[in-house]
């Protein structure tokens, strides 16, 4: 096994006395689609918060032998780890190309930076390619679809050469036609990198999940494949636990899913 | 013993000022996001309402008390006919607010100017106001102990108005999540008007305290502005206990750095320590945690 | 066809605004000169001067989101940089290489500060009016942008900076003139001030110093670095995920904008032949940004034309309507914010934008 | 393709820039003076003269005043025949408290109108800016407020107090009250810093001891914690050298702290008849030190304050900055007509001993230094806020801007 792999020990995240994330500990290997599931609150995004420095943290977060907890945002996406959020967020008034191309910055030179871009880097286009977004190059990313939004984030994570993908939420709100493309996206495109993917929706993470990481309260309630995380009795008491105390009007589509998962 | 209760003292009573002025404003920024530049000029116009009820009410003693609720409503009133002139149809522009504000700001000035003259018009002080007394050597004047109970009583009046009232929980709840309490059935229209003529009219409040210092004058209201400004920010956002705190920390800090070095050094100084402050809290002293990517 | 329609497009975005700086040059350069009197082509410098640093405000306003209400600082630093050259060689030029400034003489005890040496050279007043706004810009700049200080708060600051400079200016009477500022300069540079020949040489040295800073932000915006800061202003914490830190790509904006805002101000001094704390102060600072916002601050063209339109306009309005020129200055901001936030030259491009299509029929 | 060339586009433009830019440069160095041409017209019936008081911003307060006195002292002269029988045309301009715009506007109506002469100006800052103007235009300006002198130009009549006829008097005036010690309070800039310069080293010379000295910036009104050292100082009297509104809160500062005329008088250089009422508390006994108060008796005075009310309103007060514009007027006239000329060269030839009764007593133009001889008062301020005289220099005291004729002088000296 080489270096390549995220270890987070005994990670905790403290919003005055409130412990967010509450001693987590993961090992997130590559190679393999690592999927973090969770009813709402259980802090599956503030964990990748912590790792990515938007909020603080303690314990440990290493990566290449580098502490993530210690490093600022954009130095641990220099490392090789990106991210993406709920919410796509692209640059709405730059082009497909130009959010594309714009990613691949970090290690252009000053001098290069000053000047206007010239043609299409070949990364770009390997990127383009990857995500199928060629046809839509030259369009404002603000015009996009939402899928097609999330696409272009994944593409811009190529393009940044992002060892560690952690993605928060890709497919809520895709077609199912969208959700298989993107699996196949992940599945593809995952085969040299750590991919982790926040997600709510069961279907899909049966269908592409390696490895399920179940988190309740802050803490890790369960780790192992589908079909173990599905046997595993404390992961049903919570999702049912869950179901009594919430009315069915107010639950959200992703927990609607998680309850069945606790069923099959 | 002098040496340093006078520059306590007198920092007090400016630090009072300020924060009657700050308090509009915290309000205003805090919910609605609006930089209110011509709040100074709010200021003004309490002013100048306390040196026309003198003209009415002749009774020195008694017009200053009259004034205070009649500068709380002219303000007030000027206040509201701002938002709803211009500043309802730019929410979600803060900054352009801003430059808005800039320009009411300049056609308030330029409207005393020629209302009531260049020259700025006498405020007589009330007999009751005008005497001191001694502390450790410091002839400390009614009139800034006044300005001190002004400042607790107005942020008194506030927090029960915030704390006790059905008003103060929708502008609470508006303050915290926008959207959330239009859901609920929040006019956020209407708490966004009622915040601004209390935040105004606080200003109109100040502007008496400050006719008391100076008279009136056109220009009196960008003395103050900036120093609210610079309370506003080093307090930081959405409590009131960092607009309350930072005030008199500016106010005392500034008149000892007179004190030791002069009026023009302890402005720059003030200037430099809140942006050395703001590197170690950029947020402010207090600030509402929010969640997601702001 | 359409393949000739995109040529013509691609054509026009790359040439386009060239042309438009083109036009401006020849209208400043060669109009400008031939048809005014010597006094409105001084008039004209000074605006000018206005539109230097309206051109760093569109960069760092317009395209890098950072409103920036106290550029008087910097073009007050580029100013009296250059003005105490000037000062130095009106008394080096009476007095000998040893002279001190009149008023030195007159407020103070007849002796000059240390640090007002250096600038008896006109070479390192030249290197000082491009480098201490720059450091000067850095300092402010790193501490504001790398703690996140933002929006509102890093506009009142810059406000409140630019009311702390010009206070430190007053109190400062032996130093830097106090509230008369520096003044009574005789020559530039070897170069008799009050000659109209020479006035209108530093009129177009100017006004080429203006075109140089067109083109640098026209550079700029079509750059990687400009498609990254409008990145940033959209979306700054976004920017950090590309492994960026936002704060060095609007540090670099600033330090832009504060250098223009000097070398603006470096030709104001001898254009007016004064700079005085009221030229730098927080009211002078709002006069640079309303220029900008009537042209419209994400434009090329829009912060220079507008800085010049208001320069212009204060003219014309003070002289024709001495007493209510301030009614106009106040409703400008109000109505330009309010109905065209982006500017009228936006307005315009806008409307143009809906004839185009009859156009290329054509 | 597009790209290389934008650059080579890039470059086209900047050369062409440097080529139209070049083109413009064709400077001449100094020594090579081209002399200034003077536009001036006067074969007509009417003479062109310029007005330039700031109507806006934060000195209109006390330029308006002057403005208004200068429209009367032309509206008086044309009245009455004009000078040389032309009549006066004036060219009104705002200087806007600023001294960029101050000049602008000088070398507007110098080049652009072509006034024969300029009327106008209060700060310092404003005509330090236009003096460089004026004398390369070789124009002429009257500059119509005291101020802090050390400073003389052949183009410029300064026909209020230089220090030597307003700072100096009050010096006397303290002295000949028993003054021992002496606190200097005022607005943070030139004036007040040179003023209390020349006060401390004549104090020295006097043996009065100045036993403080605070200084406020110009738009901040809060002296509070200043008189506090006042306070503590315990001075017998306070030297108030504030400008503009600042006034109204020192003064209330000082009544508020128990300070009052009976314990700690204060002399004022700047608190004149329009001033003491708007100070919001009752300054009567405080004493000012001018050159003209509206109370000096006289028929020149009485018909000035006359006119002055009877064309702005009864309620108009009538002050020395006032004064000494009406009678910049009269002086122009007087000098034109002596000098026979509009010529700036003959009129300056003509200048010396030009006098005129103005309201304030006959003053008389110094032909080297351009300022005027002008009788030195002290005014204490009565129950209706006008200003009893109190003290007087008795005679007209001559003109000295750089204090030659004071052997305690040393402006090198801190």
């Amino acid at each position: 096994m080489n270096d390549d792999y995220l270890e987070i020990r005994g990670l905790t995240v403290d919003f005055d006395g409130f412990k967010a994330i509450d001693g987590v500990d993961l090992t997130l290997l590559e190679g393999q689609l690592h999927f973090l599931i969770g009813p709402n609150g259980a802090g599956k995004t503030t964990l990748v918060d912590a790792v990515t420095g938007l909020v603080p943290a303690t314990g440990l977060a290493r990566y290449r032998h580098q502490d993530l907890l210690r490093t600022k945002s954009h130095r641990i996406v220099r490392a090789g780890i990106g991210r993406t959020f709920q919410t796509a967020t692209v640059f709405e008034g730059l082009s497909v190309l130009q959010n594309l191309d714009i990613a691949g910055g970090v290690h252009r030179t000053a001098w290069k930076m000053a000047l206007a871009r010239r043609g299409t880097p070949s990364y770009v286009e390997e990127a383009l390619e990857t995500v199928g977004l060629s046809g839509l190059r030259d369009k404002p990313a603000g015009v996009l679809a939402h899928g097609q939004k999330q696409w272009l984030e994944i593409g811009m994570l190529l393009v940044q050469d992002a060892r560690v993908m952690l993605l928060d939420e890709p497919v809520a709100g895709m077609s199912a036609e969208e959700r298989e493309e993107t699996g196949e996206l992940l599945g593809r495109i995952g085969r040299e990198r750590t991919i982790v993917v926040i997600e709510h929706d069961m279907d899909f993470v049966r269908s592409y999940a390696d490895v399920v990481t179940v988190m309740h309260a802050g803490k890790v309630l369960a780790e192992g494949s589908v079909a173990e995380i599905q046997a595993n009795a404390r992961v049903q008491e919570v999702y049912l636990g869950r179901q009594h105390k919430t009315s069915g009007a107010e639950m959200s589509s992703g927990a609607e899913s998680s309850q069945e998962a606790g069923h099959a | 013993m002098d040496a340093f209760t006078t520059p306590l003292l007198a920092g007090t009573a400016t630090g009072a000022l300020l924060l009657i002025a700050a308090l509009g404003l915290a309000l205003t920024f805090g919910q609605m996001g609006v930089i209110n530049m011509a709040h100074g000029e709010f200021l003004m116009a309490g002013a100048y309402t306390t040196y026309l009820t003198q003209q009415v009410v002749t009774n020195t003693d008694l017009s200053i008390i009259v004034a205070l609720p009649a500068a709380f409503l002219v303000a007030g009133a000027l206040g509201l006919l701002l938002e709803v002139a211009i500043i309802q149809w730019m929410y979600r522009r803060p900054l352009d607010t801003l430059l808005v504000t800039v320009g009411v700001s300049l056609l308030l000035q330029q409207l005393a100017k020629d209302v009531f003259g260049a020259q700025g018009d006498p405020v007589h002080t009330p007999g009751w106001l005008d005497g001191n007394i001694d502390v450790f050597g410091y002839h400390w004047p009614y009139r800034q102990m006044f300005t001190i109970l002004l400042a607790v009583g107005a942020l008194a009046a506030l927090g029960a108005l915030l704390k006790q009232t059905s008003y103060g929980r929708r502008i609470r709840a508006t303050v915290q999540n926008r959207d959330l309490a239009e859901t609920v059935g929040v006019s956020t229209r209407v708490v966004d008007r009622v915040t601004f003529f209390v935040g105004s009219g606080l200003a109109g409040v100040g502007g008496v305290a400050v006719s008391l210092i100076s008279g009136t004058n056109p220009n009196l209201g960008t003395t103050y502005i900036i120093s609210a400004f610079l309370v506003v920010v080093a307090g930081g956002l959405g409590q009131l206990q960092g607009t309350v705190i930072a005030a008199f920390a500016v106010g005392i800090v500034t008149a000892f750095l007179t004190d030791w070095f002069n009026s023009s050094m302890a402005q720059v100084l003030t200037f430099a320590l809140v942006v050395i402050f703001l590197q170690i809290r950029p947020q402010g002293l207090f600030t509402v945690r929010t969640r997601g990517l702001a | 066809m359409k393949n000739l329609l995109q040529t013509g497009q691609r054509w026009g975005r790359t040439w386009g605004p060239l042309l438009g700086i083109v036009v401006v040059a020849i209208a400043l350069l060669v109009v400008a000169p031939a048809v005014l009197s010597p006094f409105r082509l001084n008039n004209l410098g000074k605006y000018v001067c206005w539109a230097i640093a309206g051109v760093g405000i569109g960069l760092a306003w317009g395209r890098g989101g950072m409103l920036v209400m106290g550029q008087g600082v910097f073009f007050g630093l580029g100013g009296y940089a250059m003005a105490m050259h000037l000062k130095l060689e009106a008394a080096m030029a009476t007095g000998g290489p040893d002279a001190v400034p009149d008023f030195m003489v007159l407020y103070g005890d007849g002796t000059m500060p240390g640090w007002w040496e250096p600038f008896r050279s006109g070479t390192f007043t030249l290197f000082a009016v491009l480098v201490l706004p720059a450091i000067a810009a850095t300092i402010l700049g790193f501490a504001i942008f790398k703690r996140r200080v933002k929006g509102a708060y890093f506009a009142i600051l810059t406000q409140a900076l630019a009311v702390a400079f010009a206070t430190l200016l007053v109190a400062t009477i032996k130093q830097t003139g106090g509230f008369n500022g520096l003044n009574q300069f005789t020559q530039f540079f070897g170069y008799n001030l009050y000659d109209p020949v020479n006035k209108k040489m530093i009129y177009s040295i100017a006004a080429v110093l203006l075109v140089v800073c067109l083109v640098v932000v026209w550079q700029l915006y079509r750059s990687r670095f400009g498609e990254l800061l409008v990145a940033t202003r959209d979306a700054e914490e976004r920017v950090r995920f590309l492994g960026h830190d936002p704060a060095n790509i609007k540090l670099v904006a600033f330090v832009v904008a504060a250098v223009m805002a000097s070398i603006g101000g470096a030709m104001f001094a001898p254009i007016t032949g004064i700079v005085s704390p009221s030229d730098v102060d927080a009211t002078a600072s709002i006069f640079l940004i309303a220029g900008v916002a009537l042209g419209g601050r994400s434009l090329l063209l829009g912060p220079a034309l507008g800085a010049l339109a208001v320069g212009f306009g204060r003219t014309f309005l003070s002289e024709s309507f001495p007493d209510q020129w301030t009614y106009f200055l106040g409703l400008l901001f109000i109505v330009v914010i309010l109905f065209f936030p982006s500017g009228l030259g936006s307005a315009w491009s806008q409307l143009s934008a809906r004839l185009r299509p009859k156009e290329t029929v054509r | 393709m597009f790209e290389s060339r934008a650059r080579h586009a890039m470059g086209i433009v900047l050369a062409l820039t440097a080529a139209l830019g070049l083109s413009a440069c064709g400077g001449s160095k100094s020594g090579e003076e081209s002399a200034a041409e003077s536009c001036v017209d006067t074969s007509g019936d009417t003479v062109k003269l310029g007005f330039l008081n700031s109507t806006s911003g934060a000195m209109a307060i006390s330029e308006q005043t002057v403005r208004d006195s200068l429209v009367m002292a032309a509206e008086e002269i044309n009245a009455s025949g004009g000078i040389l029988g032309k009549k006066i045309e004036p060219v009104l301009e705002d200087g806007a408290s600023d001294p960029a715009i101050f000049a602008e506007k000088i070398e507007k109506l110098l080049t652009g109108d072509c006034v024969a002469a300029a009327f106008g100006g209060w700060t310092s800052a404003s005509r330090k800016a236009m003096l460089p103007v004026v004398e390369a235009g070789n124009g002429l300006l009257f500059y119509p407020v005291q101020y802090e002198g050390l400073e003389a130009s052949k183009n410029i009549y300064y026909t209020g107090a230089t220090t030597n006829q307003q700072i100096i008097p009050a010096m006397d005036f303290l002295q000949s009250q028993g003054v021992k010690t002496l606190f200097l309070a005022g607005s943070d800039y030139v004036f007040p810093r040179t003023a209390n310069k020349i006060i401390k080293q004549y104090a020295a010379e006097l043996g009065i001891e100045i036993v403080g000295e605070e200084y406020v910036p110009l738009d901040d009104d809060d002296w509070t914690t200043q008189v506090a050292k006042i306070v503590a100082a315990k001075p017998d009297f306070v030297f108030n050298t504030i400008n503009g509104s600042s006034n109204v809160g020192f003064i209330k500062a000082y009544y508020e702290q128990g300070l009052t005329a009976e314990t700690t008088p204060i002399i004022s250089v700047s608190i004149a008849e329009e001033e003491a009422p708007a100070m919001g508390k009752d300054v009567t006994g405080q004493y000012a030190a001018w050159n003209y108060f509206q109370s000096v008796p006289s028929p020149a005075n009485e018909t000035f304050i006359e006119a002055f009310q009877a064309r702005y309103g009864a309620d108009r007060p009538t002050s020395d900055p006032m004064e000494a514009a009406y009678a910049s007027l009269y002086l122009y006239k007087a000098l034109v007509e002596k000098a026979d000329s509009f010529d700036v060269g003959e009129i300056n030839a003509a200048a010396d001993g030009v006098s005129f009764d103005a309201p304030e007593g006959t003053v008389t133009i110094d032909g080297d230094n351009h300022h005027i001889a002008k009788t030195g008062l002290i005014g204490q301020i009565n129950a209706d806020n006008q200003f009893d005289v109190v003290w007087s220099s008795e005679e007209p005291i001559e003109p000295d801007p750089f204090l030659e004729g004071y052997a305690w002088w040393d402006p090198s000296a801190q």
